[in-house]
């Protein structure tokens, strides 16, 4: 059955699509997957109203900017981004700026993303009017340049830019989702009409996922090195503690655990809270008309489908 | 077959009303197999007449026609023989004069039998894969006349045809151009600056006026070129010098000199 | 004239009608590919009135003006002078040539990485970004200008012993500027095609920055109100152009036989 | 204008570019300017041999310069193949040209990125997209040449041709054609240049293979010298291209008689 | 004053061992106030000669000197009027003619006088604002000459002037030519394919051959024309009907004639 996933390379989340196949499991399932890559969010949700892809992962903001505007469908979590989206700050200058927060005038970021998203929740954790802050757009690979040619002092960055900054800038972290109380989760995300035909295709698609997650989580040693080649491949050289570093900030999901995150039994989920959240911020900032309702896009069904068919749930949970 | 005649004609460019009145009853009848020569300061219409007969252009008042009928579209029964020669410079000679032969679909056999009778006659023949530029001007022009007259046309419209050739070149070519005209008459209309060359050449000389342009005099070459034998002389400067020529040729020039003197009057 | 002027009109026409029926009426196109005309009207109410991508519709086209107007200007006055002094000195174009030969199949855009790290993110990177975009049609252009001079006009300026100053101002620059002016309308086209690179160097405003926010955002109804500006501004600087360049090359009979 | 001869315009063009190189090589080496942001001339060419056979951002240098030109062929194919007959057909047919034109002025400024998400909309990001890009930069040069060239072709090759008595549609093939492709040829080669541009263009922004995207991920890493092979890629590519359009250009002009 | 002399002068083309041998052994004397015309087939390195006096190019063997020095560069002092006119389009008549007495620091007065002058021999007058392009060919010729002649020069180089002239405004040229030469001789060089016009305009007439350039032949025209009284005669025509007129031509004619025939065979 074949099935064209979609990802970012070089990106943490992107690890279990090469682990899996690596190892063989996507014909284990019945799936003949082809991947396309796309360097940031908005190309690969424009490339799904072309029906470039079917299933995939994603940033939560492009997840939710594709589902209010071609309907797109959340279907798990890839990770919890919330560490390594950050605003990054010259190291020995973090203490004052801590101090100080209304230092912050001017910042470095790709807006209406997640680091956008995570910025604001800083300020607002500081208590600094976003109003008085000059918010410059780059794409990340040029607020790097920018940075480091001195053209910059504070950057809103994600991983693996996070590192580089922290390597080549003597940067370190001023403020992450996690201090500002902004979770940022990782989307896995399917076309709308592709899952209502192929609900089956869906859930051996997320099958996959989670037992690469499960693996990676039992074998550190060995995903670190699949981690460096992945993102070598990708472009981008990551140091040791960079890729260590990988591992320790963002948490993934088990199945279990990405069930009950997007359980509504008791009012609306976690999930649905989280990515709210950020769609009200995509609202007030005028990426979005209105921020679109969880239950019309997140949808916990595949989940739950592949943790009630006995044969996925065993594939997953399978050594 | 053959035969060119202008009834009232009359061009106005522009529009209307407001517009310039080219050529103003415009009368002149080529009878069949005459050579017709056309001359008159620039800008008195000679251009303009001639693309009515080839098609290219149609007078706003007037009828052109050739055998009775009147011109609608330009068509290789009338081959036109430009000043500026006109050759495709991507095709080679042969295929520049095969592409009206091309155009009457005639099989490939007798279009090559045909294109080896013309370029022998013309003197060609060593050319016949050379492209234009690699020609001189001289030669150029007997492609294009070639080109021409391999069509076979009733009616053969040559606008100042020597006009870009150099003064020795020019003799050459029309010494040629008479050789031919006699063995192989055609009705011609030839426009020219050169009054020596219209007198050496033509059955009749048409000369125009300006202002409106239109047909001043015809003078008769033929009766005395026949009377004073000047085909038997071969070389043009021989021609020339004989007093017969001279005297018709002054007597063009002046009728010329007239219209330029009132122009700058 | 007026025949053209009708079928141009009806085409234009046809063209809206036909936007509307596929995208309104009919729904042959989805509004997610392509805007239709009343998403289009509400991204420009919206960027008139609330403002997108940090101003409104007018800031962002003077500032786009702005930016494209002096790189246009810096380039038109760094590539006009080399392009006449190469086609007039073959030892200039010798030397400079290779050089030139080299640089200018590599694309403005990426320039932008060195651009940033050389100039940092203020308007300098950006008009260093539109200037290697409109530098390369002023320098051809006028170098032809200057090859394709009458060569009979130089030697006749010889003759007359005409001074090198003299000769500059009133013979090369002259004679080459039909072609200088042909090189200055690709060069002010290329400014504002490039508009939108120069814009990603962390533009605040300007159209550039609109058309790529609008791309992040995926709202097609801003992207043709971007592209619609963007034309609007670039005809109307071409059109002042060529009325400067009508003036200019009054005696030029070719340049009157055009219109 | 004293004519130099061959071995002397050589010679200078070899001073020109040894003073370009050794003023970078000065300023990198020198330590003016940090090596960071002006790696030397060795260093680049050192990084662009390496590219050559090690893989950076999912492959080789030669398999990115593969991806661009795949994309390139397509876009600037496709421009070729409608821009050339329509440009031809608008100047024999008065009615297309007064269509095309006015439709065709519209969308002259926009710059082919500027079509970026419409094309990833349409056509996706993997071939479809850029080949649209590509198209929308390589396009308007194509028409415009061929439409000018066969207006502008001799008035007097039409008639020649006419009182021939060739008809319609073969006068476009066997006169307006020929005339216009020395400014088709020259057509080609803007078109070409701005197919290329526009294609790094595309490449930068959306797509994840090919030199733009390889550039892209080198200044996330913040190797200059990744950058800047890159660029010599570009340069070097657009360069031989040019080269190809413009023996083919000579070629043709020789053969009419007309020196390049 | 404005003595012409080619010694022994050749130009080679190309490179100096394979080159094309354009002149070789040209000898030339061209008395002051002398008006001489050339002639000759095409190619045969007319122009070449002229642009050694001129200072455009320079022999690559052999010596040319005006009044004993030896030519090296174009001034005021050798005027040139060119074949295709070398207007400035840019530049009114009047400021094209201005060019080069600007260029000789002349104060405003003196040039606004002397332009006024060549104005009015030329006819010129109500013509002084146009541009070129809005004047005939006859007309932006005469400018050209008036722009030769305000310089008061020694010498006149004029290479072909009236090559792109109709006929009928060649004549009116060579009569005004004829009169400002009478009246205001200076050293001229004039080159031309029209044998008539190098027999009425010139003292004498050098023809040269082929293969390689030099001069074959001197005919001496001013002994003739004076013994016979041509300048009496103010119509080109009256001169031309001349015996001695058309006896001169045909002897120059069968001289090129002759050499027409050896490039043929
Ligand atoms: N398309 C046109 N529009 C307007 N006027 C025209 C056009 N074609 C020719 N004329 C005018 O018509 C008159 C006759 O032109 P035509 O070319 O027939 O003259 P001609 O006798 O051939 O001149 P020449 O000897 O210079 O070739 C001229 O005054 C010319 O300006
Ligand atoms: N720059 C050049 N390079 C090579 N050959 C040249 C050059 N200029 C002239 N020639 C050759 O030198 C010869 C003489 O040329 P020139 O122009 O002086 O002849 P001409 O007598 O003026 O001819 P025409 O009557 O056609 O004007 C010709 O064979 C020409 O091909
Ligand atoms: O592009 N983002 O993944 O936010
Ligand atoms: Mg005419
Ligand atoms: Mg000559």
């Amino acid at each position: 059955e074949a099935i064209t996933v979609s990802y970012q390379p070089s990106l943490y989340w992107a690890l279990p699509f090469h682990v899996a196949t690596e190892k063989g499991w996507w014909a284990q399932v019945g799936l003949e997957p082809s991947f396309v890559t796309f360097p940031a969010g908005a190309p690969q949700i424009a490339a799904a109203q072309a029906r470039d892809w079917d299933v995939g992962g994603t940033g939560s903001v492009p997840a939710i900017l594709g589902a209010s505007r071609f309907g797109l469908k959340t279907i798990g979590l890839t990770n919890d981004e919330s560490r390594t989206n950050a605003i990054m700050a010259p190291a020995d200058e973090i203490e004052a700026v801590k101090a100080d927060p209304g230092q912050v005038t001017s910042l470095l970021l790709t807006t209406n993303s997640t680091v956008d998203y995570t910025a604001r929740a800083c300020l607002d954790s500081w208590g600094v009017d976003p109003g008085s802050v000059e918010f410059v757009n780059l794409a990340q690979a040029q607020i790097i340049s920018a940075v480091i040619s001195g053209n910059g002092r504070f950057a809103g960055v994600w991983a693996p830019n996070t590192y580089t900054l922290q390597e080549r800038a003597d940067y370190d972290y001023l403020c992450s989702g996690v201090d500002a109380d902004a979770i940022v989760p990782g989307a896995l995300v399917a076309r709308e009409d592709f899952a209502a035909e192929n609900p089956q295709a869906v859930r051996k698609f997320l099958a996959v996922y989670l037992k690469s997650i499960r693996w990676i989580r039992a074998n550190p040693d060995e995903a670190m090195e699949m981690l460096v080649d992945f993102y070598s491949e990708g472009g981008v050289e990551i140091s040791q503690a960079g890729a260590a570093a990988e591992f320790e900030l963002r948490p993934t999901f088990t199945l279990d655990e990405q069930v009950g995150l997007m359980a509504r039994d008791a009012g609306p989920s976690d999930v649905d809270g989280w990515m709210t959240r950020i769609a009200e911020f995509m609202t007030s900032v005028g990426t979005i008309p209105e921020a679109p309702d969880a239950v019309s896009y997140i949808d916990p069904t595949h989940m739950q489908g592949v943790a009630e068919d006995q044969a996925l749930a065993d594939f997953v949970n399978a050594d | 077959m053959g035969e060119i005649r202008f009834d009232d004609v009359g061009r106005i460019y522009g529009d209307r009303n407001g517009g310039f009145e080219a050529l103003k009853g415009v009368n002149l009848a080529i009878a069949d197999k005459e050579f017709m020569a056309v001359v008159g300061p620039s800008g008195c219409g000679k251009t303009t007449c001639l693309r009515f007969v080839a098609g290219f252009d149609r007078p706003t008042s007037g009828t052109v026609s050739v055998d009775g009928v009147r011109v609608a579209s330009p068509g290789p029964d009338r081959a036109v023989v430009f000043q500026q020669f006109a050759l495709m410079p991507w095709k080679t000679v042969r295929e520049n004069i095969e592409l009206g032969l091309r155009n009457k679909r005639l099989p490939r056999p007798e279009r090559a039998e045909r294109i080896e009778r013309i370029l022998a006659l013309m003197n060609l023949t060593a050319y016949a894969d050379a492209f234009p530029h690699q020609l001189s001007g001289g030669m150029q022009q007997r492609v294009s006349i070639a080109r021409a007259y391999v069509l076979d046309p009733e009616v053969l419209l040559m606008d100042e045809p020597f006009g870009a050739l150099d003064a020795q070149t020019r003799v050459v070519m029309q010494e040629e151009l008479v050789r031919l005209a006699r063995r192989n008459p055609r009705t011609v209309m030839f426009i020219t600056h050169a009054v020596e060359e219209a007198v050496y050449l033509a059955d009749r000389v048409a000369i125009m006026a300006r202002q409106p342009g239109r047909v001043k005099e015809i003078v008769d070459i033929r009766t005395i070129r026949e009377a004073e034998r000047w085909d038997d002389h071969e070389k043009i400067e021989d021609v020339m010098d004989l007093e017969s020529f001279v005297h018709l040729r002054t007597q063009i020039w002046r009728s010329l000199r007239e219209e330029k003197a009132m122009e700058i009057a | 004239m007026s025949r053209k002027t009708m079928v141009g009109g009806a085409t234009i026409v046809t063209a809206l009608a036909l936007w509307y029926l596929a995208t309104s009426v009919t729904q042959m196109i989805s509004p997610g590919r392509f805007p239709s005309p009343a998403d289009t009207w509400d991204a420009f109410r919206q960027i008139t009135g609330a403002g997108y991508a940090n101003g409104l519709l007018l800031d962002h086209v003077l500032r786009s003006v702005m930016l494209v107007s002096f790189g246009f200007l810096v380039a038109v006055c760094t590539g006009v002078p080399l392009g006449l002094w190469m086609g007039w000195s073959r030892r200039a174009e010798a030397l400079i040539n290779p050089v030139f030969l080299i640089i200018r199949p590599i694309p403005p855009l990426a320039w932008i990485p060195l651009a940033i790290l050389w100039l940092g993110l203020g308007d300098a990177a950006k008009i260093l970004v539109i200037w290697f975009a409109a530098f390369v049609p002023s320098v051809i252009n006028a170098y032809t200008g200057v090859r394709n001079l009458d060569r009979t006009l130089v030697e006749a300026a010889r003759m007359l012993g005409t001074p090198l100053l003299t000769f500059v101002r009133e013979v090369l620059l002259p004679g080459a500027s039909p072609m200088i002016f042909t090189g200055l309308r690709l060069s002010l086209q290329a400014s504002w095609t490039t508009l939108v690179a120069a814009e990603l160097v962390g533009a605040m405003t300007g159209l550039g920055r609109v058309l790529n926010a609008a791309q992040q955002d995926l709202y097609p109804g801003m992207i043709l109100v971007g592209m619609i500006a963007v034309t609007l501004c670039g005809w109307l600087m071409t059109a002042a152009l060529g009325m400067a360049e009508r003036r200019a090359l009054s005696w030029n009979i070719a340049t009157q036989a055009r219109d | 204008m004293r004519i130099l001869c061959a071995t002397n315009s050589l010679l200078l063009g070899l001073i020109g570019f040894s003073a370009f190189l050794g003023i970078w090589a000065l300023l990198s080496i020198s330590g003016l300017v940090p090596s960071l942001f002006l790696p030397s001339p060795l260093a680049v060419v050192e990084r662009f041999i390496y590219l050559l056979d090690h893989r950076f951002a999912g492959g080789t240098l030669l398999d990115h310069l593969w991806a661009s030109m795949l994309r390139f062929a397509g876009g600037f194919g496709l421009a070729v193949a409608v821009g050339v007959p329509l440009g031809l057909l608008m100047g024999w047919f008065r009615l297309l040209d007064d269509i095309v034109t006015p439709l065709f002025d519209a969308v002259r400024f926009i710059a082919p990125i500027a079509w970026v998400p419409f094309a990833a909309l349409w056509f996706g990001t993997g071939i479809g997209g850029p080949i649209m890009i590509i198209f929308a930069g390589a396009f308007p040069p194509c028409l415009i040449n061929a439409y000018r060239g066969a207006k502008f072709a001799d008035p007097r090759l039409i008639e020649a041709a006419r009182m021939l008595g060739t008809p319609d549609r073969r006068v476009i093939t066997e006169v307006l054609l020929p005339s216009a492709v020395p400014s088709i040829i020259a057509g080609l080669r803007i078109s070409a240049g701005l197919g290329w541009q526009s294609l790094v263009g595309a490449e930068l922004i959306v797509a994840s293979t090919g030199i733009g995207y390889m550039m892209v991920q080198g200044q996330g890493n913040v190797s200059t010298t990744t950058v800047m092979a890159g660029m010599i890629g570009i340069g070097i590519i657009g360069l031989i291209i040019d080269v190809v359009l413009r023996q083919a250009e000579n070629a043709i002009l020789r053969r009419r008689g007309l020196s390049a």
